[in-house]
C-alpha cells in the first residue's frame, strides 16, 4: 500500500501532521490528521486561585490570550456566582472588540488573505502579507499595520499590557479607563469602522468581481454540510462575548440554543489513540464518523458557523454585509469553507462597530469597575467566542476559590473533525490512481486555513501558518515524488 | 556570510503559545531593520525554510538565532541542538525558553495525572479510558506522535545558552533595543555583553519602575486583589496584602502590571544573579509577616493558599528543584 | 547508592556562629556521639537562611535539612531567628506542595550550651529521614551542568 | 553563575588536614582524606594536600607559610578542630606566608566529626565531604581588610553599686570622662545597706562611702542618680546615649543638702527600698545620711502638694529656695565609646514560698530586713528585735537557699546565702546570745577565709541542721510550742523530722536577675540566659564582655556573686575598656552586608528587619544602604532581599551554595567504599 505523509514543515515541533493511505487502486483509502502535543493546562491549573486564571490561561495561546482572558474571567465570576457591574463588562467586551479587529486583520491580510489576494497560482514566496503590500501598495501595509496597532493600544489600554493582557479578575477589572482614554479609543474605533468597510472593499474587488475566486469558493471541494454553532445575544444576533450559544442544522434548522453551564449535554469530546487533540461533537446527534450531514455530530465553530448560527447582526453597516453575503452565496446557512474569509472580514467590521458603540456609552468610563464577591466560590462555566470558534471554560472550586476541575474546549478543537474532514475530501478530489495532483498541497493547504485552525490552542503550539510539505512514497517507503508548499 | 553578504538571522518556537513572535511582529516598523540588516535563513512563522536546509547549513553559520518556547519532547529537543550548533550566538528569547514559563506548571504533574485530567475531563465520553500512543497501528499502517517528556526543559538544560531574553512576551520596546544594539555591534559601533549576560531587560526588580507609593512594611494577612472593596491607586500593593511579585521579578516591562492595578505575576524572571526566583520571593513574603507567633505565623500564612503557584508561576522549570517529585518519581531522570 | 547497603541519609545542617555550632563544638569537647549522616553548614545566624540553601541541597542530593538557631528571645542578633521561623514555615509549605515531606525540613532551637540536646535531635532526625526513605531528588546539574565534571568525580571515587 | 566557571580551577589551593594526635587520627583515617583531597579535588584546584600532627603546631603553620610561597598557594583549606578555636591561628599563618587571612577557611574534623562519630569508615567519608564543602568554599573566598572603628574616650557606666562605683573610679582614675547613671536618688547600691560584710565583718558603710564620695566627687565622673537611659544608638566606639534625669524639684546648683525641708516634711512614707519596709522615709527624702549625692528628692507620688496642691512646707523652710516644684525631667546625650552595665540583682520575694510564712508570720524576716534591723543607722538603731520592736528573741531560725536551688523557684545557687546566714547567725548570737540554728542543704564556703568563718561561727555554738525546711507555721502542737514559730524539717543528718520552735526566722533569700532585666538587654542589644542573667561572651575567657561589640558588664547582673567578685569584675570590665581607649581604635570583623544600589529596587522588604538600625532608606535616590559600623553581619537583609542586591562578606551567596555543592560531593553509602 502506498503513502502519502503531508508533513509541516514545523513537524519537528510537532504541531500537526497529515497521513494520507493509499487503496491498491492507488485512490485515497484514509486519511489521518494529528496533533501531536499537549501541554496540560486542565492539570497544572488545579489547585490555583481561581483569580489567576485569567492570567494562567492567556499562556495558552499568544495569539488570542484575550479570549482566554475573557473566557476565564467569566468563569472564575461564575465560580463567584456574581454579576458584575455594567461597566465592568463594557470594559471587557470593548477590549474584545479591539482585539477581534487585530485578530481578524491578521488573519485575512497575513495568513489566509494572500491566497485571494495574490491569487492562488502567484508564487509561494509571494503569498504573505509583504506579497500584498508589494501588490496593492505601501499604502494598504501601513493600513494594516495601524490597524494592529490601534487595536493593541485599545488593548493595552483597558488590559494593561499589550499581549497577555492582567486587569480582569472575579468581579470585573482592577482598573477603569478615564475620559482622555476614552476618545483615544473612541477615534481608534472610528478608524476601524472605515479600515473594516475598506477591507470589505478589497474583498469585494479582488475576490468576487474575479469570476475564478468566486468559483473557487462556491466550488464543491470546500463544501461541507455540517451543524453551524455561535454565540448570540437575546435577539440571536451574533456577539463573542456574551450569551446562549445557538446550533444549526446542515438545513439552516435551529435545534437549540444552550447556556454555558449547559455545555455537556450538548458537546462532547472524542479520544483518538492517533492524536493528541479531541474531537468535538454535538451529543445529542452523536458520534458517526468524520462524516457530513444531519444525522453526523459534526459542527463548525468559525465565523461562518456564527454568521449561520445567528439571525443577523446587531450594527448597521455589517447587517447589510451579512444580507449581502448569503444574498450572493445563495441563503443560509452557507456550507462553502472558503467564505469564511468573507464573514471574517464581516465581524471584523461589526467588532468594529461594536467597539465605537461601547466606548461612546456614557457609563464607559464609570469608577464602578469591580465589584467584591461575597458567596463562596464553587462552579462556574463560561463561553465567549474566541476568533476560531466557541471557546468555553469550566471551573470547579474549594470553598477557598482554589481549582478543583479544570476543562477546556477551545476555539480550534471544535473544528478538528470538519478540517480533517475538508483535507480528505481534497486528497480524495486530487489523488487518483496514485497520481498526485500539483494542485494538492494549494487545496489541502486553501481548505486548512480557511479555518484559520489555532493549534496555539488546540494543542499550544503556533497559530495560524501551516507550511505543508507532501511526501509520496512508495510500498517501501521510499519518496518517490516530493511536492512542499509554504505560506 | 550569506551571498548578500548580509549575516544570516534564526527565530524559532518550540512548545510557546506564540505570543513572542506575535511580540516580535510588534516592533512594527522596526522589522524592517532586521530585514535591512539580516538575511533571514529560518523563522517558520513568517517565510519559507526547511529543516533540511539548516541541517545543510555549515555549523555557525548562523550569526543570531532567537529561541523561543520550552522543551517539551524530543523533537523540541533535537531542533535546540540543532540550531545550538549552527549558530554563533543562541538566545533564549521569552520566558519559556529562559525559565519554563507557565507550561512549566506541569513539572508539578506526572504525564499520566495530565493525561488523566485531559482525556476524562467531564465532556469527554471516554468509556474505555483511551489514551493517545505514540505509535498506532491504523488498518492501513502505524502512525506515530512524539513522546512527551515529563518533565519541561528550559532551553540552558538543553544546551549552552550564550544569552537570555526575558518576559512573557519580552516587551517590544526591549525587543527594538536589542535588535538596536545587534546592529550597532555589526557596524562595529557597540560591543556584546558578556556571555551568559541578560539582555533586553534591567538589573533592578519591577519595584523599580513602579510609581506606587512604598513604606516599611508589615502586613497581617494576604489578600486576594477580588476581596478588596477598593485597591489604593497609588499605594504599593504587597502593602495592601495583595501578593504581588514586583519585589522580586526582573525589571524591563515598566511595571505594566502593576500600573494597571494588577499584581506582578513575575513573567521576566529573577533579577540579575538571582540563583532561585522563587526562594527570593518567599523570603521576601515571609520578611513582612507582622508576629513572632507560631500560630499566627501559620494563620496569617493561610491566606496565601498556594505558595508554588505563587513563587514559580513562571520559574518553576528553571528552579533549583525543577519539578514536584510526582512529576519525576516514577520515570526518574528526565 | 548499592542494593546491599542500608539507606544512610545525608542531611545538611545549617547552624548559627553564636549557639548551635557552639552547641556541636560543645557537643565534640563532651564526646557525646551522634550519627554521621549530618554534615554542618556555618551561618552566623539563623537569619542568614536562604530557602536557596535548602533547596539546593535537597536538589544536590540531600535527604533531609536541619535548620538550627538560638532559642526564641535569646539570638545574638536579638530577633532574627524569629525571622528565620517566618520563612522556614513558609518553605515547609512550599517544598510539601513540591512533594518533599515536611519530616525532612526541621527547625530546631538549640543554645550554646545544648550539646547534648543538638545531638539528640540529630539522632532523631536521621531516623525519622530514614524511615522515609531516601529523597533522590534528580540531579539535574548532570544536563546542562557546568557542575557536570565534578558530578562525575563523585561518581569516581564512588567506586 | 558564569564568575564561577572562571573561577573554578583557577585558585591554587591547599589542603591541610590535621592528626591532632590521636583526638582526629583516633577515628578518621587522616592519611587517606588527605590523599584523596589531592588527587579528587584536583578540578577545584586543589594542588597540594598534606596531613600532620599537629597542624596548629609552629611546625604545622611553618608547613602552610613555605606552601604558600613555595607553591603560590592563593586559597589555604586546613582540616582540623572548630573555628572558634583555632581560626585565627590559621588565619594568622596564612598572613605569615604572605596570604590575605581570609583566603584561609578552617574546617572542623574534630569536634564535628572524630570526636562524635565512632564508625571509622563513615567518619573518613564525612571528613572528605567537609572538607570538600571547604574547598568549594574557598574558591569564593575574597581578600578581606578588618574594618577600623575610632573608640571615643568617655565611658558609661549604668548601675551605682558596688561594681559599678569600682568600674567608674578605674576608668576616672586612669583619666578618662565616665557618666555613671543610677536610677535611684544615691548611688550604693545593695552593700549600702548592709551592716556588716562577711567574712571580715567589716562595716560595709565604713568602706563604701569613701568610694561613693569621691565618685561624687571625681573631676572625671558625671554622676546622673534619679536617671534612666532612655535610648542607645550608635555602635562600638561611637554610641550616643540619652538619659532621662528625672525632675528631682531640687535645683542642685542652690541645694546645701542641710536636710532642713526632710525635717519640716509633714509626710511620711513607709521605706520600702533602703529601708525594706522596717522605716520611714518623707516624701522630701535622702535615702540615707551618706547618701551621693547629697540632694534629696521629691516624691511626686507621696507629696502632698503634688496630690492635694497645697503644703509647700520645705519650701518655706528651704534656706536657700532650692525647692522647685516646676521643675520638668530632662532628655541628655551623651557619647560614650564603650558601656559598662552593673545593674545589679533583685532580692528574691520571699513571700513565693508561702510556705515560710513571710507576710503572713510577722516574726518572719527577709535578709534584707535583718540587714537593716541589725544596722547600727537602721530603724532599731542596730538593735535586734522582734515585729514590736521590743522583744529579744530567744532563739533564732536562720533559713538558707530560700529561693534557690529550687525548681519551684529558682534552679541555680544564689552564692551569697550560706555566708549571709553564717553572717546573720554571727550577729544574732553577738548581740543578743539567742540559741541560733541554721538549716541549709549544703554548706557552700568556698574562697579565702570563707570556711574559717564557718568554723567560728561553729564554735559560737549555732546549730546547724541539714535538711530543707518543709515549713513555718505558728500552729502549736506541743508543749512549748505556743507563741512560737515552728519550724518543720527533716533533719538528714540524723534522718529524722523535727519541729524547732524559735521567735524569729530569718529568710535567706537569694538573688535574681533584676524584673526589667529583658527590657535594658535589649536596649543595649545584648542578650539574656533565659533565667534572666545578661550572656557573657564566653563563661570562663570572657566572662565581662558581651557578645555585643562595646558593651560589657560587671557584678550581678551577669550572675550572683559576692562582693570582692564584683569589686572585681567592676575592675576587669573597666581594664577591657581602658585597653581598648588606649588602642584609639578597634578591629571588626568584616563580616558585613552592602547593598549593590543598581539592583537595589527601592522595595524596602529589608527596612523592617535589622535591629541594629544599620539599615538606612534614602527617600530622594529610592534605595537602600547598610551603615558598615553599625551592622553586625548577622545576614538576615542579605536573605531576605528579594532582588539579591544585598550581598555578605565571608558568608556570600556563592560560598554557602559552593560549600553545599561540596558537602554533598560524596553520599554517605557511596563513600563508604572508597
Amino acid at each position: 500500500m502506498q503513502r502519502i505523509s503531508i508533513d509541516p514543515i514545523t513537524r519537528l515541533e510537532g504541531h500537526g501532521k497529515i497521513e494520507i493511505f493509499l487503496d491498491d487502486q492507488g485512490d485515497v483509502a484514509n486519511s489521518y490528521f494529528q496533533i501531536p502535543e499537549l501541554r496540560g493546562f486542565e492539570r497544572f491549573c488545579l489547585g490555583r486561585p481561581v483569580e489567576e486564571m485569567p492570567l494562567l490561561t492567556n499562556r495558552i495561546c499568544g495569539v488570542c490570550p484575550e479570549a482566554h482572558h475573557m473566557a476565564a474571567a467569566k468563569a472564575a465570576d461564575a465560580v463567584y456566582h456574581i454579576d458584575i457591574p455594567r461597566t465592568a463588562k463594557m470594559l471587557r467586551e470593548l477590549l474584545y472588540m479591539a482585539f477581534y479587529v487585530t485578530d481578524h486583520t491578521t488573519h485575512f491580510y497575513a495568513l489566509g488573505g494572500p491566497d485571494f489576494v495574490m491569487g492562488p497560482d502567484a508564487p509561494v514566496a509571494e503569498r504573505n502579507i509583504l506579497g500584498i503590500i508589494h501588490k496593492v501598495g505601501l499604502e494598504i501595509g501601513g493600513k494594516v499595520i495601524q490597524a494592529r496597532k490601534f487595536g493593541h493600544a485599545t488593548v493595552e489600554i483597558i488590559g494593561g499590557r499589550k499581549v497577555h493582557p492582567c486587569t480582569s479578575i472575579p468581579g470585573g477589572l482592577t482598573k477603569g479607563i478615564t475620559e482622555e482614554q476614552r476618545q483615544e479609543i473612541e477615534k481608534m474605533g472610528r478608524w476601524a469602522i472605515e479600515f473594516g468597510q475598506f477591507s470589505l472593499g478589497l474583498f469585494n474587488d479582488i475576490v468576487l468581481s474575479n469570476q475564478q475566486y468566486l468559483d473557487l469558493i462556491l466550488g464543491d471541494i470546500y463544501a461541507h454540510e455540517t451543524y453551524s454553532i455561535g454565540l448570540v445575544d437575546e435577539n440571536n444576533k451574533i456577539n463573542f462575548y456574551d450569551g446562549r450559544v445557538s446550533v444549526v442544522a446542515p438545513d439552516g434548522e435551529r435545534i437549540g440554543k444552550y447556556a454555558p453551564n449547559e455545555y455537556t449535554d450538548w458537546i462532547g469530546e472524542r479520544v483518538e489513540p492517533w492524536s493528541y487533540l479531541k474531537f468535538t461533537y454535538l451529543k445529542k446527534v452523536g458520534w458517526k464518523g468524520l462524516v457530513d450531514g444531519k444525522d453526523s455530530g459534526v459542527y463548525c465553530a468559525t465565523p461562518l458557523s456564527r454568521l449561520n448560527a445567528a439571525d443577523g447582526i446587531a450594527t448597521p453597516l455589517a447587517q447589510e454585509q451579512y444580507e449581502k453575503f448569503y444574498a450572493t452565496l445563495g441563503g443560509k446557512p452557507v456550507h462553502k469553507r472558503l467564505a469564511i474569509h468573507w464573514a471574517r472580514l464581516i465581524e471584523l467590521l461589526y467588532a468594529a462597530e461594536r467597539w465605537v458603540e461601547l466606548a461612546t456609552d456614557p457609563e464607559i468610563t464609570s469608577p464602578d469597575f469591580h465589584k467584591v464577591p461575597t458567596e463562596t466560590p464553587t462552579e462556574g462555566v463560561a463561553i465567549v467566542e474566541a476568533p476560531r470558534g466557541t471557546l468555553t471554560h469550566h471551573y470547579k472550586t474549594d470553598e477557598r476559590g482554589l481549582l478543583k476541575e479544570v476543562n477546556l474546549i477551545v476555539g480550534t478543537t471544535n473544528n478538528y473533525a470538519p478540517i480533517s474532514m475538508s483535507i480528505q475530501k481534497a486528497a480524495k478530489s486530487l489523488i487518483k490512481k496514485g497520481k498526485v495532483n500539483e494542485g494538492l498541497l494549494n487545496m489541502v493547504e486553501m481548505a486548512f486555513r480557511a479555518y484559520d485552525p489555532c493549534f496555539g490552542c488546540a494543542t499550544h503550539s503556533l497559530p495560524g501558518q501551516m507550511p505543508l510539505e507532501v511526501t509520496v512514497r512508495d510500498a517501501q517507503g521510499n519518496p518517490i515524488d516530493v511536492l512542499k508548499q509554504f505560506c | 556570510m550569506s551571498a548578500n553578504g548580509k549575516p544570516k538571522f534564526a527565530m524559532y518556537w518550540a512548545a510557546s503559545c506564540g505570543g513572542c513572535e506575535i511580540a516580535v511582529l510588534n516592533i512594527h516598523e522596526k522589522i524592517l531593520d532586521v530585514d535591512a540588516n539580516f538575511d533571514v535563513v529560518f523563522w517558520p512563522v513568517a517565510m519559507d525554510a526547511k529543516y533540511k536546509d539548516v541541517q545543510a547549513m555549515p555549523d555557525k553559520s548562523i550569526l543570531l538565532t532567537l529561541f523561543n518556547g520550552g522543551i517539551r519532547n524530543e523533537e523540541n529537543e533535537e531542533i535546540a541542538h540543532l540550531l545550538r550548533q549552527k549558530s554563533q550566538i543562541l538566545v533564549a528569547f521569552g520566558s519559556c525558553a529562559c525559565e519554563g514559563c507557565i507550561p512549566g506548571l506541569a513539572n508539578l504533574s506526572s504525564t499520566k495525572e495530565i493525561m488523566d485530567s485531559v482525556y476524562s475531563s467531564v465532556s469527554t465520553v471516554n468509556p474505555e479510558g483511551i489514551r493517545p500512543q505514540t505509535s498506532y497501528l491504523m488498518p492501513e499502517g502505524e502512525i506515530h506522535i512524539p513522546k512527551i517528556y515529563p518533565v519541561l526543559k528550559t532551553l540552558d538544560q538543553v544546551v549552552p545558552v550564550d544569552y537570555y531574553m526575558p518576559g512573557c512576551p519580552p516587551e517590544s520596546h526591549q525587543i527594538g533595543a536589542v535588535i538596536d544594539l545587534v546592529v550597532k555591534v555589526l557596524h562595529g559601533e557597540a560591543s556584546l555583553p558578556p556571555t551568559g549576560a541578560t539582555i533586553g531587560a534591567d538589573k533592578s526588580t519591577v519595584c523599580d519602575d513602579c510609581p506606587r507609593e512604598r513604606n516599611v512594611k508589615t502586613i497581617k494577612s494576604f489578600k486576594r486583589i477580588q476581596d478588596i472593596e477598593k485597591v489604593d491607586p497609588n499605594l504599593c500593593l504587597l502593602e495592601q496584602g495583595i501578593p504581588c511579585n514586583g519585589l522580586a521579578t526582573r525589571q524591563g516591562c515598566g511595571a505594566l502590571c502593576p500600573r494597571a492595578g494588577a499584581q506582578c505575576i513575575g513573567c521576566y524572571g529573577p533579577a540579575e544573579g538571582v540563583v532561585d526566583y522563587g526562594a527570593r520571593l518567599m523570603t521576601a513574603f515571609a520578611s513582612v509577616i507582622d508576629s513572632q507567633d507560631p500560630e499566627e505565623i501559620e494563620r496569617i500564612l493561610d491566606t496565601l493558599p498556594d505558595p508554588v503557584g505563587q513563587f514559580y508561576r513562571f520559574n518553576l522549570a528553571g528552579s533549583l528543584m525543577r519539578a514536584s517529585r510526582s512529576a519525576w518519581n516514577g520515570n526518574g531522570k528526565t | 547508592m548499592s542494593e546491599n547497603q542500608p539507606f544512610e541519609p545525608v542531611i545538611i545542617g545549617f547552624t548559627c556562629n553564636w549557639c548551635s555550632y557552639r552547641a556541636a563544638d560543645l557537643a565534640g569537647t563532651a564526646r557525646i556521639k551522634y550519627p554521621p549522616n549530618i554534615r554542618l553548614v556555618r551561618l552566623m545566624c539563623s537569619g542568614r537562611l536562604d530557602p536557596t540553601f535548602v533547596m539546593k541541597a535537597l536538589a544536590n542530593g540531600a535527604d533531609g535539612v536541619l535548620i538550627t538557631g538560638c532559642h526564641p528571645g535569646e539570638c545574638h542578633y536579638l530577633e532574627q531567628n524569629y525571622k528565620a521561623l517566618r520563612r522556614y514555615y513558609l518553605l515547609r509549605r512550599t517544598l510539601a506542595q513540591m512533594g518533599v515531606e515536611p519530616g525532612r525540613i526541621k527547625l530546631v532551637w538549640a543554645s550554646a550550651a545544648e550539646g547534648v540536646k543538638l545531638a539528640e535531635e540529630i539522632t532523631k532526625m536521621v531516623e525519622e529521614v530514614r524511615s522515609l526513605g531516601p529523597l533522590n531528588w534528580p540531579r539535574w546539574e548532570g544536563e546542562n551542568g557546568h557542575k557536570a565534571g565534578m558530578e562525575l568525580k563523585a561518581e569516581e571515587v564512588a567506586v | 553563575m558564569t564568575t564561577d566557571q572562571e573561577s573554578l580551577g583557577k585558585e591554587r589551593i591547599g589542603v591541610y588536614v590535621c592528626h591532632c594526635g590521636s583526638n582526629i587520627a583516633g577515628t578518621v583515617d587522616v592519611e587517606d582524606v588527605s590523599r584523596w583531597a589531592g588527587e579528587n579535588l584536583k578540578n577545584q584546584g586543589v594542588v597540594v594536600s598534606r596531613d600532620y600532627k599537629f597542624m596548629c603546631s609552629s611546625l604545622g603553620q611553618e608547613l602552610i607559610q613555605k606552601d604558600i610561597q613555595e607553591l603560590g598557594l592563593t586559597r589555604v583549606v586546613v582540616a582540623a578542630c572548630s573555628p572558634h578555636l583555632h581560626e585565627q591561628t590559621f588565619r594568622n599563618a596564612a598572613s605569615q606566608g604572605g596570604l590575605n587571612p581570609y583566603l584561609c577557611e578552617l574546617v572542623s574534623i574534630r569536634e564535628q566529626v572524630s570526636w562524635v562519630h565512632t564508625d571509622k569508615v563513615a567518619a573518613t567519608a564525612k571528613s572528605k565531604a567537609v572538607i570538600a564543602g571547604g574547598v568549594e568554599r574557598v574558591i569564593h573566598h575574597e581578600p578581606l581588610e578588618p574594618l577600623h572603628v575610632p573608640i571615643h574616650p568617655a565611658s558609661l557606666v549604668v548601675g551605682g553599686g558596688i561594681a559599678g562605683i569600682q568600674t567608674a573610679l578605674e576608668l576616672a582614675d586612669a583619666g578618662f570622662t565616665v557618666y555613671m547613671v543610677e536610677r535611684e536618688p544615691s548611688i550604693g547600691g545593695h552593700m549600702s545597706q548592709f551592716d556588716k560584710t562577711f567574712p571580715t565583718l567589716d562595716c560595709s558603710a565604713c568602706i563604701l562611702t569613701p568610694k561613693m564620695v569621691s565618685v561624687g566627687t571625681h573631676k572625671n565622673i558625671k554622676l546622673f542618680t534619679w536617671s534612666e537611659v532612655v535610648r542607645v544608638d550608635g555602635y562600638v566606639g561611637n554610641f550616643t546615649v540619652t538619659i532621662r534625669k528625672k525632675a528631682r524639684h531640687i535645683d542642685e546648683s542652690l541645694c546645701t543638702g542641710c536636710g532642713i525641708c526632710q525635717e519640716k516634711c509633714p509626710k511620711k512614707v513607709i521605706d520600702t527600698i533602703y529601708e525594706a519596709g522596717l522605716g520611714y522615709r518623707k516624701a522630701v527624702y535622702t535615702p540615707f545620711p551618706q547618701a551621693v549625692p547629697k540632694y534629696p528628692v521629691i516624691d511626686e507620688v507621696n507629696c502632698t502638694y503634688f496630690i492635694k496642691g497645697t503644703c509647700k512646707a520645705c519650701e518655706k523652710f528651704c534656706p536657700t529656695n532650692a525647692i522647685d516644684f516646676n521643675q520638668q525631667d530632662e532628655l541628655i546625650t551623651v557619647q560614650v565609646g564603650n558601656i559598662i552595665l552593673a545593674t545589679g540583682y533583685d532580692l528574691f520575694d520571699a513571700r513565693r514560698v508561702s510556705q515560710y510564712g513571710y507576710g503572713r508570720l510577722a516574726n518572719v524576716f527577709t535578709s534584707l530586713e535583718f540587714e537593716r534591723l541589725s544596722n547600727a543607722a537602721g530603724p532599731t538603731n542596730g538593735n535586734i528585735v522582734l515585729r514590736d520592736g521590743l522583744t529579744v528573741p530567744d532563739s533564732v531560725g536562720i533559713i538558707h537557699c530560700v529561693g534557690s536551688r529550687d525548681r519551684n523557684f529558682n534552679n541555680y545557687c544564689s552564692v551569697i546565702c550560706c555566708m549571709q546566714g553564717l553572717k546573720f547567725a554571727h550577729l544574732v548570737h553577738e548581740r543578743t546570745g539567742a540559741t541560733v540554728y541554721n538549716f541549709y542543704i549544703d554548706m557552700r564556703t568556698a574562697y579565702k577565709a570563707y570556711d574559717e568563718f564557718y568554723q567560728r561561727v561553729l564554735e559560737e555554738g549555732t546549730l546547724f541542721v541539714r535538711g530543707k525546711v518543709a515549713e513555718v507555721t505558728d500552729a502549736a502542737r506541743l508543749p512549748g510550742e505556743e507563741g512560737k514559730l515552728i519550724i518543720q524539717v527533716e533533719d538528714t543528718l540524723a534522718s529524722k523530722q523535727r519541729r524547732i520552735p524559735v521567735d524569729m526566722v530569718i529568710l535567706s533569700s537569694g538573688l535574681q536577675p533584676r524584673a526589667d532585666a529583658k527590657e535594658v538587654a535589649h536596649l543595649f542589644g545584648i542578650s539574656c540566659s533565659a533565667d534572666g542573667w545578661f550572656i557573657e561572651r564566653h563563661p570562663k575567657l570572657d566572662p565581662v564582655a558581651t557578645m555585643t561589640e562595646g558593651v560589657f558588664i560587671a557584678g550581678c547582673v551577669q550572675g550572683p556573686k559576692d562582693i570582692p567578685t564584683s569589686v572585681a569584675q567592676g575592675a576587669a570590665a573597666a581594664a577591657r575598656v581602658l585597653g581598648r581607649i588606649q588602642q584609639g581604635e578597634i578591629a571588626l570583623e568584616p563580616v558585613r552586608a552592602t547593598v549593590d544600589e543598581s539592583k537595589c529596587s527601592g522595595c524596602r522588604i529589608c527596612n523592617n528587619l535589622c535591629p541594629f538600625n544599620a539599615i538606612i532608606f534614602h527617600e530622594d535616590r529610592m534605595v537602600t544602604e547598610i551603615n558598615p559600623a553599625l551592622c553586625q553581619g548577622c545576614g538576615t537583609c542579605v536573605a531576605a532581599c528579594p532582588a539579591g542586591a544585598i550581598s555578605g562578606t565571608c558568608f556570600s551567596n556563592e560560598q554557602i551554595l559552593a560549600q553545599i555543592e561540596g558537602l554533598l560531593m560524596l553520599n554517605l553509602d557511596t563513600a563508604a567504599f572508597v
